[in-house]
This record gives C-alpha cells, structure tokens and sequence, in this order.
C-alpha cells in the first residue's frame, strides 16, 4: 500500500468517526446502561493489562535475532570480492577466518578421469570459482561452498542461502543453482509515541539491503588437467 | 432558611465529574470499536517491501500500532468537541451547575477519557504482538521491537497520555469557539489551512514544537502548559455565554 | 374532602362552612380543639394560606378563639351562634332569591308555601324511609 | 426578606423583548402560581430565575443573589420542565439514584414511593417516555428534591386529569411538611388555584397582576343583561370585558370595587351578577381590551 493511499484511508477513517457521533439515533433504540458500559471498558482494560505479562511469559527463541553488528560483515565481503577481482585470491584457510563468510556446504567427489571440466548452469553468474591444487594425487576433488554477507536490513540470513547442487561426472563438474529463494520478514515498528524519546526512527526503516555472492572453492589433485573452457574469467587457479 | 449556605466548587464539580462519567459512558465504546477497527487495519502491515536478484527475493511486512494510538486520536478530539455541544451540556441543567463546574467536569471527564485513551492504545500493541505471536510464523518474525520493553511501554501510554491531553484541549476550545460565535466554524479551519499554506514555517514548526521534543520532561512540561492555557482561554470564554436550552 | 369549585363562594367560605357545619353536627364540641391550617389545607388540598382565611372567618365571628402556642378552639355558645347567624344570613337570603324567582315565574305566595311545606312533608317522609 | 426579587427586569431577543420592565417579589415559603398565555415570557422569567439566562436590563436577585451562572442560588433551586434532559445511559432508577447527590435536602424516600406510586418501570429509558409519563417523573424529581426554591414550568403537559390531581395533592402534602418556596407556571389556573397561595398575572413580559389568589377571585364580577341598561349602569367605569352575546343583550366584566355601592341596583335593574371563573378572567385581564375571538368571525 502507498503512503499516500495509507494516509488517504486514515483521513476517511476520522471521517468515519466523527460521523458516528454525528448520527441521530433512532428512536426505538436503547442506549446500554452506563453500567454495563463500565463493566465492558474495565474488562477491556483489564484484558489489556493482562497481557501485558503474557508478552513477557511468551518464549521468544524462535524470533529472528537482528546482527548487532552488519557493518563488519559486509565490509570484510565487500573487501573479499574487492581481492577476487583484484586478482587476490584467499586460501581456503582465511576464508574460514573471514567475518560475515559462511560456508554453506562441504562436498567430496572421487574423480573418475584425468581431465576435469566445468559446466555452469545458468543462474550460477554471480558464482566465483576458485581452484586450489593439492600436495598429492589423491584422486579426490573437495568442493566447499561459501557464501558472503547477506543483509536485509538488520537481519543476517547468510546462513539460510541454500548452497549450489554440485555432481562430478564423467571429468565434469557441474554446477547448478538452488531453486528461487524466497524470503519472508515481518518486523514492528515501535509506536511513534515511544519513537519520539527513543532515538529510532519511528518512520518505516529504510531497508538496505545486501546481497550475497557465492565462492566455490574447489581443491583437486595435483596433476589433474584443468579445462577451464570459455568460462576463464569465472574460474580461477590459484 | 434564608441564609445561603455556601457550596464548595470543587465537591459539586466533582459530583458533576462522577456523573458525567457515567452519562458519557457511551463514549468509550466508540473508542474500543475505533481500537479494534484500527488493530484490524494494523494486522494487515503498514508497509511492504520487497527486494531480489537473480536467485533469491526478500520480502518485509512492517507492522506498527500506531494507527490505534492515531485513532484514539481522532476520537479524544471528537469527545472533547462533543461535550461543548448543546446536546451535551443539557445533560447539567438538572444539577447544581455553575458555569466552571461545568467546565471543571468536563476536563476531568475528558482527562480520565485521556488516561484510558493512553492506556488503552498502548496496549493494544501488545495484543498485536500477542495476535502476530500466535497466527504469524514466528521464524519470521524479527524480534528486535516485537519484544517490547516495559520501559518503552510506560513511556509509549505516559505520551499517548500527553498528546490525548493536548488534542482533548484543542477540541474542546475549538468547541467553546463555536458556542461563542458560530462563525468560528468557519474561521478555524480556514486559519488552520491558512497558515499551514502561507506560512509553512511557522506551521510547521509549531508542529515540530511537540513532535520533534525528545527529551521526555521537557515535552510533558511543554503539552501540560499548553493545556492549562487552551483549557484556562476555554473557561473563560464559556462563562461569559448563556446555556440555553 | 370535596370542594365546589365551580362555586361562587370563594373556598376560604366553603371551609368555614364546613366547619361550622361540623360544630352544628357536634363533632367538634365546644372548647374542642379546631383543625388547624395545616390540617385543613391537607384534607382540602388547598394551600394552607386559603385555609387561615376560613378559620379567620370563625375568628372574626368568635365562633373560634386562639390559645396561643395551642391553636384554635371552639368557642362556647358557638353552635348557637351559628344557628343563629345561618338562620338570619342564609335562609333570609335564599328567601329572598326564592320570592323574586317565584314572581318571576308567576308563583302566588300561598302556592309557594304549599310548595315549602310539600318539600318538608317529603323530606321527612325520606327521613323516615 | 424575599426569595425573588425582582426590579424593572428586561429581558430582550433582538427585538423583541420577552419580559419588560417586570418587577415583583416572592416572599419565603408561598407557593406563587405564574399565569399568563402562550408567549407571555412565563419560561423566560423562570429560567432567568433558575439562573439559565441572565437579564438584559433590571436587576434579579434570588435568595439575595444574582442567579446567572451562581452555584449558590443554583443548589438551592431546581427547575422542572418539559425538557429536561438525562443521560441515556440512565434509566429512570439510576436518574433518581444520580441526581440525589447534588441536593442537600433530596429525599429518597419519597422519590421512591411516587416512584413507585406512579408504576414507573425502573428500567425505562427516559427519552423513551411519553410526554405525560415524562411530566412526572421530572415532577417526582421536583418535589423530591425540596428545594428551598421550587420551579415548575408547565408541570402537568401531558398528565392525565387522575395524575394531575395527585401531583398537585402530593406536592401539597410535601409543602405541609416542608415548607418552601414553589413557583408554578401554568396557563390553566383553574386546576391549581386552590393551592396557590399567590398569583403573578403576566402579560407580553409585563406583570400584569400580584396577588393572593383569595383576592383575584374578589376582584371582578360579571355584568349580563340589556345592553342599554347595562351600558347606563356602567358608564364612565373601565371594563375588564365586554361582550354582545345577542342581539340587545350584553356581558360584561367589571371590578367589584367599581360597582360596590351600586350594587343593590344591579338586581333592580333586571342585570344579573354572576360568578366569573379564574380562568376566565386571567384571559380577559391579559387579552385585547374587548371583544374576542367572536368579533373575528363577526367582520367576515
């Protein structure tokens, strides 16, 4: 809903009210009694204040937590894309270390040929291959998926991207995005009232968002032959 | 016989205050259907966003009580201008009535009016938190203001209590203006969207005079002068004028 | 207790009336204590300034006397006064309204008479029935 | 000392003027009965006395007050009318229950024996009620509440002829025992009259006549018989009213003090003397002088 309709619609609400003063009853009505007027807003006040303790009673665990901290997060994401595309690339070892990097899945494929090639899928672009060679022929490729920051407003759902559906088949590794996520959020906005001595923003909150990348680190044999195909600049060997 | 035993104001005015309470009593369920219309509004969200790229889109309802609290707004406005009106003020003739008793009532009616406004809207968010808790899927619910504290809420019904005053003050001088002369009818809304046009400035900072406070005595220091003053000009101003009937 | 109102006598006289008709039935006797205004103006739902002036009436003819702090009471020879006064004042009058109306209508006096003493006769005879 | 005093009262609406020039006193503890026709400023001048409205001009004191906006001489006096108003949130139990408070002398006793004595039901609305039932229910509160300056403004509108005479009986009774000050205004004199203690006559805003309701009926008598005669007898003396009922016959209605020595003449002359109603001669003392509604059908 606009905010011009919204606030369009609260004007014809007023209206409304007034208009309910306004009205001549009918004769054949009769008005309530003030005292079951008193006994239906004492009841109605005391419910209110009833629950007052129940929200507090209420388990709060299922909530999601706000970051207390989104800005270091998404600084040290930024940088990492920043150093990929700067051609610095991390090992596998500091992006384990790096603030606001999840890793999201961790696969081991045995390798049934020599060469190995790459099929990405469509919807895998913003996706960053990096390949590592190992110390010793094992025969064994690991494949860890990470993800960067992912922020919507205050809220880190980096841990609930879904990781990419990875299969090693005949030398070729295929890559293949999870299905659309969608994501749902409902957050309260505190009353204007309390807004106004709390130093929040009473107003809707500008809702930044940030969105992840993907790295795929892969690490394969030694002497595995790499063929990178048309797909260089997406693949990289470190 | 003859002598004239003198009444106290302040116990006939108090009389007056416990009767009225009851003759308007009427009032206040106007005010818990405004809350309740208003809530039903609230669990519908007052904004929507949405966001995505390529592989994933985010979509967030933001929920806010503060339609309630704008409603009972509205209705402290239109209680506090109905108590000036004629069908209203009938109701005095039968009692011990003087002009400031009269008026001395109505402020304590709409004041208790304000107390329960405040209270009340107010609350209400915590039932739309307790309504979202149970029918809204709670891993999606951002708990950040959903857990309101006690604190907040005091501080959210002391200045719905507040602004209720004021609002009940300008209501009822706006009501006093038009038993003065009706033409007042006429002038206050043009003065208002007069000045709200030709000078903005002023407008708006007489707006901002309260709405931008953020230091909590000073603001209920600000609305209780405001208030003493609008309902002290509103006192004035009936006892010179006749009640007819 | 009825009061003619459609009566030219004003009511203050309709009570004293009354109750001089309550001293000749001896209900009150003499030296009795009378009702007082208050009294009357509640049996009469009339206002107990209309009642004084009938009881005044009394006084005037000192039918009634006052004890002060103790009301008014009937005076002795009362009831003969009034038989008195009624009989000079009230059937002297209603003779003479009674002899205009008979010539009016062309009534001879000896006719009249036989008409009084006829009424009489029936009279007693309802009496005795 | 006197509860109302009254001095050279105006009261005006634009032009028009309500009362004018009224002046007058109402002694402690009589009950005064206001009598004038439609429009005479009867409701006027007791809401001015209530305290409702003030005087445009002239000087109104209650009980030594001036009773515009006066808590004082408002919780000593109460005004009962057709348009009271009540919460409609109150049925009529909790209207007796809630007013009760305000005055110092109310009885609930008595509020609840006439309450009961009519056959009210408690749980009624008092919008809801008929114009007579309404009448007296504010009258139960008007007697109940004894104050020491009663007001009733038109108390009967609406009441059946039974429930008439037992208001006025029953306010009678409360009076006896408690004494106070009640003004009744009325345009029908006759069924109140006898418990008046004092008359105020007013006519177009202006006092027409104040006094004890024992001396009003002495005032005037009616004159009937041939015209020529008649006019003879009554010449040179101001009428209160005069009317040619048939040809050669006429009425009038004259001041007894005028014809007090001529009186044995009277009957002389073949007129007659007859008694002439309160009513009628309120009409004839605030009407037009002569003529009457007759003369109008009469010209056309």
């Amino acid at each position: 809903m606009s905010r011009v309709l919204s606030q369009l619609l609260l004007f014809l609400i007023g209206i409304a009210i007034v208009f309910m003063f306004k009205f001549k009853r009918p004769k054949f009505y009769r008005p309530l009694s003030w005292k079951l007027s008193v006994l239906a807003t004492g009841l109605y006040l005391g419910v209110l204040i009833m629950l007052v303790p129940i929200l507090y009673m209420l388990p709060a665990k299922d909530f999601i937590k706000t970051a207390e901290d989104k800005d270091q997060p998404i600084a040290s994401s930024l940088n990492l894309m920043n150093n990929l595309y700067n051609q610095h690339f991390p090992t596998e070892g500091d992006l384990d270390k790096l603030k606001g990097i999840y890793k999201n899945s961790d696969q081991t494929f045995k390798l049934d040929s020599s060469k190995l090639s790459f099929n990405l899928q469509p919807g895998t672009e913003n996706y960053h291959v990096l390949i590592e060679r190992k110390d010793l022929d094992d025969g064994e490729i690991d494949v860890s998926t990470y993800v960067t920051a992912q922020y919507v407003g205050e809220v880190n759902f980096t841990k609930r991207i879904l990781p990419p559906t990875i299969s090693v088949e005949n030398g070729m590794l295929s890559l293949r995005a999870p299905d659309r996520q969608t994501f749902e959020f409902k957050q309260l906005n505190v009353d204007f009232t309390m807004a106004q001595f709390n130093n929040q923003n009473s107003s809707i909150h500008e809702m930044s968002s940030h969105f992840a990348n993907h790295i795929i680190f892969i690490r394969v044999p030694q002497s595995l032959e790499i063929n990178r195909g048309v797909l260089g600049d997406r693949i990289q060997i470190i | 016989m003859m002598s004239l035993k003198e009444v106290d104001l302040l116990s006939i005015s108090l009389k007056q205050y416990v009767y009225k309470l009851k003759a308007y009593s009427a009032l206040f369920y106007v005010l818990l259907l405004a809350q309740i219309i208003a809530l039903f509004f609230s669990l519908n969200g007052i904004s929507h966003m949405s966001s995505g790229n390529g592989e994933l889109s985010v979509s967030v309802n933001t929920y806010s009580a503060s339609l309630v609290i704008v409603f009972s707004f509205f209705w402290i406005l239109f209680a506090a201008i109905q108590l000036t009106t004629k069908q209203y003020k009938k109701i005095e003739n039968p009692l011990v009535t003087n002009s400031i008793s009269g008026n001395l009532s109505n402020i304590g009616f709409l004041m208790t009016a304000c107390v329960f406004g405040g209270f009340t809207s107010s609350l209400v968010g915590v039932l739309l938190r307790i309504i979202m808790y149970f029918t809204f899927d709670r891993s999606q619910i951002i708990s950040d203001e959903f857990i309101l504290a006690f604190s907040d809420l005091l501080l959210g019904i002391s200045v719905t209590i507040l602004y209720m005053v004021l609002i009940s003050g300008m209501g009822y001088l706006t009501g006093v203006l038009t038993k003065v002369s009706m033409a007042f009818v006429i002038i206050i809304p043009a003065v208002i969207i007069g000045i709200s046009k030709a000078y903005t400035e002023i407008f708006q900072s007489l707006i901002k005079f309260f709405t931008l406070e953020s230091s909590l005595p000073l603001f209920a220091l600000k609305v209780i002068i405001t208030s003493i003053l609008i309902f002290g000009v509103s006192i004035l101003l009936s006892n010179r004028g006749e009640v007819s009937q | 207790m009825i009061l003619n109102t459609d009566s030219m006598k004003p009511i203050y006289v309709q009570i004293a009336e009354w109750l001089e008709v309550e001293i000749l039935n001896s209900n009150i006797k003499e030296d009795e204590r009378i009702y007082s205004q208050y009294q009357l103006a509640d049996m009469f739902t009339v206002n107990p300034a209309t009642a004084a002036k009938g009881l005044n009436l009394l006084a005037d003819e000192n039918i009634v006397y006052k004890r002060r702090g103790l009301g008014m009471f009937v005076s002795p020879n009362a009831k003969q006064f009034i038989l008195t006064k009624r009989r000079k004042q009230n059937l002297e009058q209603m003779i003479k309204e009674l002899v205009i109306e008979a010539n009016r209508l062309d009534v001879s006096e000896s006719e009249l008479i036989m008409m009084i003493h006829n009424f009489r006769q029936d009279g007693k005879e309802e009496e005795q029935l | 000392m006197n509860v109302i005093q009254c001095r050279d009262v105006t009261k005006s609406y634009g032009q028009n003027k309500a009362l004018d020039h009224l002046s007058f006193e109402i002694g402690e503890n009589k009950i005064t009965g206001l009598i004038g026709r439609n429009g005479a400023g009867k409701t006027t001048l007791l809401k001015m006395i209530a305290g409702y409205i003030k005087p445009t001009q002239g000087e109104l004191q209650v009980f030594t007050r001036k009773p515009f906006n006066n808590l004082d001489v408002s919780a000593k006096t109460i005004f009962i009318d057709d348009n009271m108003t009540f919460p409609d949130s109150f049925r009529l139990t909790d209207i007796l229950s809630e007013v009760a408070p305000f005055y110092a002398a109310w009885n609930s006793n008595l509020a609840n024996a006439l309450f009961n004595y009519f056959s009210f039901d408690p749980n009624q609305a008092h919008s809801n009620m008929s114009k007579g039932s309404k009448s007296t229910f504010n009258s139960i509160i008007g007697i109940a509440s004894r104050c020491p300056l009663t007001i009733f403004d038109e108390p009967t509108t609406g009441m059946d002829s039974a429930v008439r005479k037992d208001f006025y009986k029953a306010l009678l009774k409360d009076y006896l025992e408690h004494p106070r000050t009640i003004l009744l205004s009325s345009h029908l004199l006759s069924e109140l009259e006898e418990i008046l203690e004092d008359i105020l006559l007013i006519d177009n805003g202006s006092k027409c006549l104040h006094l004890p309701v024992m001396e009003l009926r002495e005032l005037a008598v009616g004159i009937r018989g041939n015209k020529q005669t008649l006019l003879t007898f009554v010449e040179g003396k101001e009428l209160i009213y005069k009317e040619e009922f048939a040809k050669g016959s006429l009425y009038v209605v004259i001041k007894k003090e005028l014809i007090e020595q001529e009186f044995k003449h009277v009957r002389q002359n073949g007129l007659e003397v007859l008694p002439i109603s309160l009513d009628d001669l309120c009409v004839y003392l605030t009407g037009k002088t002569g003529g009457g509604i007759d003369d109008v059908f009469k010209r056309g």
